[in-house]
């Protein structure tokens, strides 16, 4: 099977530390794949290189067989990757709406000229405006936000903006999604809509997820494979019933608790 | 509250009738007063439009991109020796005002790439050297006319026959002002402005969602700097005069106060606070011995007292006494500045008198 | 030969005059790492002390060295009370709002000074003949310069002992880093506010008695100095002591070196394009950390 | 005896939204006590309204510390009084070292602090090795460590804690609960907030239940422990639950 | 409720924007007022050139205490432009376009400033006489309107300049000169006047308006080996100059323009380091026992101000516009801007406080002759080196 996104023994060090050591991990178009491994050991950096925020010293990062590593964040953004944030990273003073479509912005084109003279529903940028505006409505419909559809994003709750955030992921149409920790913070409810969503954007979309998360009943749920790791290294890769019962992951990541 | 029925309503320029007939009302006031007023009035509001069209073009920067510019007084100048030299090469005004404002540009889009990695006070001081530089060498090099500046040609221009220069001159300002506010709210509403947005609230995920950050950062200022030479080349006209010393720090500050105190990222707080620090910077005048003598009661006493121990020479500084004061309450009482202020006032006057 | 042969004489001249800067530049930082704000009202701070400083010896005839410690408790007041009047009661404040309330501080103290005092110039005395002053390998160095260089530098090494040794130093530093959690440690951290304004207050009013004699007192006699100072605090790293007084001492170089060799015409601009190529190098000042946001 | 802390009926608005609706409680001196409950529940703003960190809050009721009234108090008088908060997220003096986070700490104390460094270094050897280190250097655990030890210099008498496992793996979890419970058997009251509800039970001997800024339940440990709902909402104990989790969202939908 | 806000809004605009729609020619006359109008810095860096204006207003004082003139008070508006020529123009369209209007312009401190309203004034043919600065500008082309008083600062460096090289034997003079239009104006004399006698200056530096730090500057100027320094620049940059030269053990023969003539106050502000200055004047220096400065000083402490102080600029204020006020009484009764241009042109050899002044048809610059003085080496006794003198 040829994956969609494949890392290849990636590496990283900030000033002599080293955060990634030879990371591989591949992800198949309609495949969700859980990246664990306990705090500082590396998951949300292997996010930053894929999405250019970082640019990794060893390794490849092959999307569609194109290799990414080096390329700036909104140039792998073109090459239909999205990701949401640990902690949220939203436009705050936008509304959910206005989130969305600058979602849609690598899919408009009008320019500096164009929307200055939006003037009538006629004009160029005001035709493009609308027609995105119908895909990101149908998106709102989807995930639900149509109560809060013309809120400031910062005046949501936690949970909401972490849909939102979600919302602006899709609508850029993306191939691969990197999810970081979605459902940090939601209650049981929440998480479970949220399961619910995932599962439908990869049936829907066939999207290609790579998702960072603690809640192990909650990868256990959506993942096929999990990769685990520690201190920037790939200590386990499997089923999530695998990965669950290696012992190296017990050791550093699950503890006693759960051998017991 | 939401009875819009096509998503076409977010986008139009008046999304109420009432408001529609205001602006219809003060667009017709402002056509027809140099039919009704005399020279000094159409000066004044000439004055205050041409600092609205430079505190709209700040505002892109400060307000909606999110980074300071201590140095706007430079693209201002750029913009006002650019159309003296120009329209004394011959060029015609109008084409003259819009090179002047992509000359602006171009140094503004300069700017924009040193700044591209600086925030904060380091951006304050790049920008504030840039305008202290860009005075600096208008005032030192001979080609543009030294320490009196360039001798500003006169404005030619006819838009209404009939009408005398300053008139025809009054009405190009306005006009401009007119359409660059249309134009700026335009640009916030649709993609463009929308990533100037997204960068100042988060360029990390603007990124990540495909905004070139180096693009759009550069851009913005570009686009500030074009309105602000736009308003710097219309001043040339104004004033009748290019004076390098004009194009100051101080200069930089007003632009600045215009739209902290009118509003950060909202149109008409640009304009808020261009007609009030205008209107300040023009009008504002100290007082004198007599005004405190005509106190009721503790006047004679009072002014007995600050004669002995200030300059009566010196009173008219009361004004930046003033001024200063007006300056901070504004801003401590409403960080919104004046558009907060009209917001609160709106909602005041809905549910009035309850 | 002859070209280099000033050059011990233009270094030292940078140096006086950066010891200055470095004195402002300091100020601008305590206050900013204190509170994150820039302060704009600190030249013309120093230029009101100053004033006082004068009015006290040329009016009241008290002798200098009355005069300028009571001058800087003057400061001292003068920067408590205009955190306490103004910077306090700012609600939700955003960094400009901050911004524009200094300048409107400075806006009230110029024009109450001017009203005060006058536009004319003044002259500060000092019991010093500005022809005294020592040669020393060509060099002539006047004493009013080698005290500005002497005060400067006792004045940081003081706030560096002070900031790095003393528990109110801890305070302060604790506030600027995390204001909220400083108060969870007990850390009165308004008192502390309060006191980095007097304390920056007093370190500017400094500077402003040493331009004084050297110069002319006058409203705005600060403006300039103000402009180099701020320069200097970023070019140092904006939160850095020791970067506030190299900066200070640099640009006092970069201008006199650039003056005398090259042209006098752009001599007040030129630190600003050597602290645009810095910038480019090094985005967050010589000194300071540049924190990468994290996601 | 009147107990360490006392809240009653408080109300608190995070602007037009109120966050804590009523909200009653009573701690004695001595023990651990833990507080459930999902995001949004109110948990936070609890601690953030004992500790005045709210301005003009709690809008209504009284907290009293220790017998005396600390509503309006400023946060720094309230840390002076004795209690010692770990806010979410540790929140350490980054660019200060280790020793000098600890001496922030006890920041309000005048004595001798020799004895108390050195009990910290005791708790948390890490620390120890660490100590002239800038804190920002430190991992997130050792971070949790610091915040918690630098919260103990002030030598409070309630210790409150704001979620002191997130973010943290279980192992890590499981030292940091384990020295909570040293500490609390050193005397220092704890009043800690929790999402990881399994590992908080596991620790306190006292727990209450917060739902929409109130409390629902109030109990011993193992009386929580046993509540049906407590075991299915936070415990997430259950047979088959992505059946039973699915049934839930289905009827979720319908209700809405 | 939208009413409302609409009545607000007429209000503060009718506060802001009074109709002047009255297009009538509003001349500044009455039967018992003239109006006149000057600007002057009273607030901001330039307000010390601010007694000017306010010396104006003393002698109009002194003109309506004495009875005015023809029957007439004079209305003196002056304004605070705080040397912003957008104020400027603003301070004068205003008093110009309300009732009654301006008669004419007294005065008006700055080149800048003054360049601004030129046009405006000049194509309505409103008079203007004597403004505060020795500029070109005023009379290149010569204007109807425009009576100059303020000698050329070109022609102040001429004369010292050659005093300096005839008199006192200098060769190597070195220019320091502001970056104005002020400091250009001296500096471009003095090279005409040095090449004329066969010198080049030993050297040029310009400062900047804003700089405080000289030492750099006055390290160049020491450098040079100059014996003389023709110093052209505000009294403060002055004051910096000396202490500066004073630490550097530079004492040159310093030579300056009429702008730092008020010798008490540069001996004050210089802390006593204004010793051996050879000066230009423009007017008789204000101690001067002559007359027609002794009434004015003797009136000087009924209509002064707390704060003002006697000095060049106060009373220069006076100088600039006594040929107006002859003006005025020349005109006679029957008024009108052309009956006073016409009385103007007919002034010969007038001697108020300022040199001689001459207008005629086509001559607008009605002062050209200046005198050189120098302080003693207390820096307290001044002695006249030159007679009156006009540059050929």
């Amino acid at each position: 099977m040829s994956a969609l996104l494949e890392i290849d023994q990636i590496g990283i060090s900030f000033g002599g530390v080293k955060a990634l050591l030879g990371v591989s991990l591949a992800v198949a178009r309609g495949e969700v794949v859980a990246l664990i491994g306990p705090n500082g050991a590396g998951k949300t950096t292997v996010f930053n290189c894929i999405s250019g925020l970082y640019h990794p010293q060893q390794g490849r990062i092959v999307v569609d067989g194109r290799e990414i590593q080096g390329l700036r964040p909104h140039r792998v953004a073109q090459l239909g990757i999205a990701r949401t944030f640990q902690n949220i990273e939203l436009f705050k003073h936008m509304s959910t709406v206005d989130n969305l479509l600058l979602g849609r912005h690598l899919h408009m084109r009008s320019g500096v000229l164009a929307g200055m003279a939006l003037l009538g529903p006629y004009l160029p940028a005001a035709r493009e405006e609308l027609r995105h505006r119908t895909r990101v409505e149908e998106i709102i419909d989807f995930l639900d936000l149509q109560a809060v559809r013309g809120e400031r994003v910062g005046n949501l709750p936690y949970g909401t903006q972490k849909v939102v955030e979600l919302g602006r992921a899709l609508a850029m149409e993306p191939r691969v999604l990197l999810l970081d920790e979605p459902a940090a913070g939601m209650n049981l409810e929440e998480k479970q809509d949220l399961r619910i969503w995932i599962q439908d954007i990869v049936a829907l979309f066939g999207v290609a997820i790579l998702l960072i998360e603690h809640d192990m009943q909650f990868v256990g749920d959506l993942a096929q494979r999990v990769v685990a790791l520690n201190y920037g290294e790939c200590i386990a890769a499997g089923t999530p019933a695998e990965v669950r019962a290696h012992p190296e992951v017990l050791k550093a990541y699950l503890g006693a608790e759960a051998v017991a | 509250m939401d009875m819009k029925r096509s998503y076409y309503e977010d986008l139009r320029l008046f999304d109420t009738l009432p408001l529609s007939l205001w602006l219809g009302v003060a667009v017709l006031a402002l056509a027809a007063a140099p039919a009704v007023f005399g020279n000094y009035p159409l000066y004044v509001i000439g004055y205050i439009a041409i600092n609205v069209i430079v505190a709209l073009g700040l505002n892109v920067l400060v307000g909606y991109t999110g980074q300071i510019s201590l140095g706007h007084a430079g693209f201002f100048a750029i913009g006002a020796y650019a159309v003296t030299m120009l329209a004394n090469a011959g060029l015609p005004i109008l084409p003259a005002l819009l090179l002047a404002g992509l000359i602006a540009a171009a140094f503004g889009f300069l700017l924009g790439l040193p700044a591209l990695r600086l925030e904060g006070p380091y951006l304050a001081v790049v920008t504030l050297g840039f305008g202290l530089t860009v005075e600096t060498i208008f005032a030192k090099a001979a080609f543009f006319g030294g320490a009196t500046g360039p001798a500003v040609p006169a404005f030619d221009l006819v838009l209404v026959p009939g009408f005398s220069r300053e008139q025809n001159l009054y009405l190009l300002i306005v006009a401009t002002a007119g359409l660059s506010l249309l134009a700026v709210r335009n640009l916030m509403h649709t993609r463009v402005g929308r990533a100037f947005v997204a960068i100042r609230d988060s360029d990390i995920a603007a990124s990540c969602a495909g905004v070139d950050l180096t693009y759009y950062k550069t851009l913005a200022f570009a686009v500030s700097a074009f309105f602000t030479g736009l308003g710097g080349g219309l001043f040339a006209f104004h004033l009748g005069q290019v004076d390098p010393t004009t194009f100051n720090l101080m200069l930089s500050i007003l632009f600045l106060a215009m739209v902290v105190i009118g509003g950060v990222g909202s149109i008409l707080g640009s304009v808020l606070g261009a007609v009030v620090i205008s209107l300040l910077n023009l009008k504002l005048k100290g007082l004198k011995m007599a005004d405190f003598e005509q106190l009721p009661l503790i006047g004679h006493e009072l002014a007995g007292f600050l004669g002995r121990n200030f300059m009566e020479t010196g009173m008219a500084n009361i004004q930046f006494i003033v001024y200063g004061t007006i300056l901070v309450l504004i801003m401590l009482f409403e960080p919104l500045g004046l558009y907060g202020i009209w917001i609160r006032t709106k909602r005041y006057w809905r549910t009035w008198p309850f | 030969m002859e070209f280099l042969g000033a050059l011990p004489q233009v270094m030292f001249s940078g140096i006086a005059a950066g010891a200055v800067y470095a004195l402002l530049a300091l100020a601008m930082v305590i206050i900013y790492r204190t509170t994150e704000v820039l302060n704009f009202a600190q030249g013309d701070m120093a230029m009101m002390t100053t004033y006082v400083a004068l009015a006290m010896i040329v009016g009241s005839g008290l002798p200098l060295y009355a005069a300028v410690p009571l001058a800087l408790a003057f400061a001292a007041g003068l920067g408590a009370f205009a955190e306490f009047a103004c910077l306090r009661r700012a609600k939700e404040p955003s960094v400009l709002g901050l911004i524009i309330i200094t300048l409107g501080i400075e806006m009230i103290v110029f024009g109450f000074a001017s009203w005060k005092w006058g536009g004319e110039p003044r002259d500060m005395p000092i019991p010093l003949s500005p022809y005294d002053g020592i040669t020393a390998g060509g060099v002539i160095m006047s004493y009013l310069e080698l005290i500005t260089i002497a005060v400067a530098a006792l004045t940081i090494g003081a706030l560096f002992l002070f900031l790095n040794r003393s528990k109110a130093g801890l305070a302060m530093r604790a506030t600027q880093q995390n204001r909220a959690v400083a108060r969870l440690m007990g850390i009165r951290v308004r008192r502390v506010e309060m006191f980095a304004w007097a304390l920056a207050a007093v370190v500017g009013g400094i500077a402003g008695l040493l331009v004084g004699p050297a110069t002319t007192v006058e409203p705005y006699m600060m403006w300039e100095p103000m402009m180099k100072g701020f320069a200097a605090a970023v070019l140092g790293g904006m939160t850095s002591l020791p970067g506030a007084a190299l900066g200070g001492a640099i640009i006092g170089i970069v201008e006199n070196l650039f003056g005398y060799y090259v042209s006098t015409a752009f001599k007040s601009v030129v630190p600003f394009a050597a602290i645009l190529l810095m910038l480019t190098v090094k985005p967050s000042g010589l000194l300071a950390r540049h924190y990468v946001k994290k996601v | 005896m009147t107990a360490l802390l006392a809240l009653a009926n408080v109300d608190t608005y995070y602007g037009p939204i109120q966050a804590l609706r009523g909200a009653s409680l009573a701690i004695d001196a001595g023990g651990i006590v833990a507080v459930l409950g999902a995001n949004g529940a109110g948990k936070t703003t609890l601690l953030k309204t004992v500790m005045g960190l709210l301005d003009d809050q709690p809008d209504k009721g009284s907290i009293d510390f220790d017998g005396a009234s600390i509503v309006g108090a400023q946060t720094e008088e309230i840390a002076r009084r004795g209690i010692a908060y770990v806010p979410e997220g540790r929140e350490v003096f980054r660019e200060l070292t280790v020793l000098e986070n600890l001496q922030a700490g006890a920041f309000s104390r005048r004595d001798d602090t020799a004895a108390d460094l050195a009990r910290m270094f005791g708790y948390f050897p890490r620390l120890m090795e660490r100590r002239d280190q800038s804190a920002g250097t430190l991992s997130g655990g050792e971070q949790q460590m610091l915040a918690i030890a630098r919260a103990l210099m002030s030598r409070p008498r309630l210790l409150m804690l704001d979620e002191p496992s997130l973010g943290l793996s279980p192992l890590l979890v499981q030292e940091i609960f384990a020295i909570l419970r040293t500490i609390n058997g050193d005397g220092v009251t704890i009043f800690l907030v929790e999402q990881n509800a399994r590992m908080a039970l596991s620790v306190a001997d006292r727990a209450l239940v917060m739902e929409h800024g109130r409390f629902v339940l109030d109990g011993s440990a193992a009386e929580i422990a046993a509540d049906p709902d407590v075991q299915e909402f936070y415990l997430g104990i259950a047979g088959e639950e992505s059946v039973k989790g699915y049934r839930r969202y289905r009827r979720k939908k319908r209700w809405r | 409720m939208l009413k409302k806000l609409g009545n607000i809004a007429a209000l503060a605009a009718s506060l802001w924007l009074p109709l002047s729609a009255s297009a009538a020619e509003l001349t500044g006359v009455t039967d018992t007022e003239i109006h006149i109008a000057q600007w002057g810095p009273q607030t901001g860096p330039a307000a010390p050139w601010g007694s000017v204006a306010r010396g104006t207003g003393m002698l109009f004082q002194m003109i309506n205490d004495a009875g005015g003139i023809h029957g007439r008070k004079i209305v003196y508006h002056m304004f605070d432009d705080q040397y912003n020529p957008a104020k400027t123009v603003a301070g004068v369209k205003e008093l110009v376009e309300k009732e009654p209007g301006i008669f004419a312009i007294a005065s008006g401190v700055g080149t800048s400033p003054g360049l601004a309203v030129k046009d405006y004034l000049m194509e309505r043919g409103i008079p203007w006489v004597g403004p505060a600065a020795g500029s070109l500008h005023w009379i290149t082309p010569p204007q109807k309107a425009l009576f100059a008083v303020y000698p050329l600062y070109a022609d102040e460096a001429k004369l010292l300049v050659r005093h300096l090289v005839e008199k006192e034997g200098k060769k190597k003079i070195a220019i320091f000169y502001a970056s104005d239009e002020y400091g250009e104006n001296g500096h471009r004399g003095a090279v005409a006047e040095l090449q004329r006698l066969g010198l080049t200056p030993a050297i040029e530096v310009s400062v900047n308006q804003a700089d405080r730090d000289l030492k750099s500057h006055l390290l160049k100027l020491k450098e040079s080996g100059a014996d003389a320094v023709l110093m052209w620049v505000n009294p403060t940059h002055a004051v910096i100059t000396l202490k500066t030269a004073a630490a550097l053990q530079f004492s040159p023969q310093w030579a300056t323009s009429s702008t730092l003539s008020d010798v008490p106050l540069m001996q004050t502000i210089t802390g006593g380091l204004w010793k051996n200055i050879i000066f230009a004047s423009f007017s008789e220096l204000p101690d001067a026992d002559v007359p027609t400065v002794t009434k004015y000083r003797a009136a000087f402490p009924k209509y002064a101000q707390q704060g003002e102080r006697w000095g060049v600029f106060f009373m220069a204020g006076i100088g600039f516009v006594e040929p107006m006020v002859e003006g005025l009484r020349r005109a006679g009764r029957n008024l009108t801007r052309e009956s006073f241009i016409a009385a103007m042109e007919s002034i010969r050899d007038y001697k108020g406080v300022m040199g001689a002044i001459s207008y005629g048809p086509g001559q607008r610059q009605g002062q050209r002759a200046v005198f050189l003085a120098r302080t003693d080496d207390t820096g307290t006794k001044v002695t006249q080196l030159t007679p009156w003198t006009e540059v050929k």
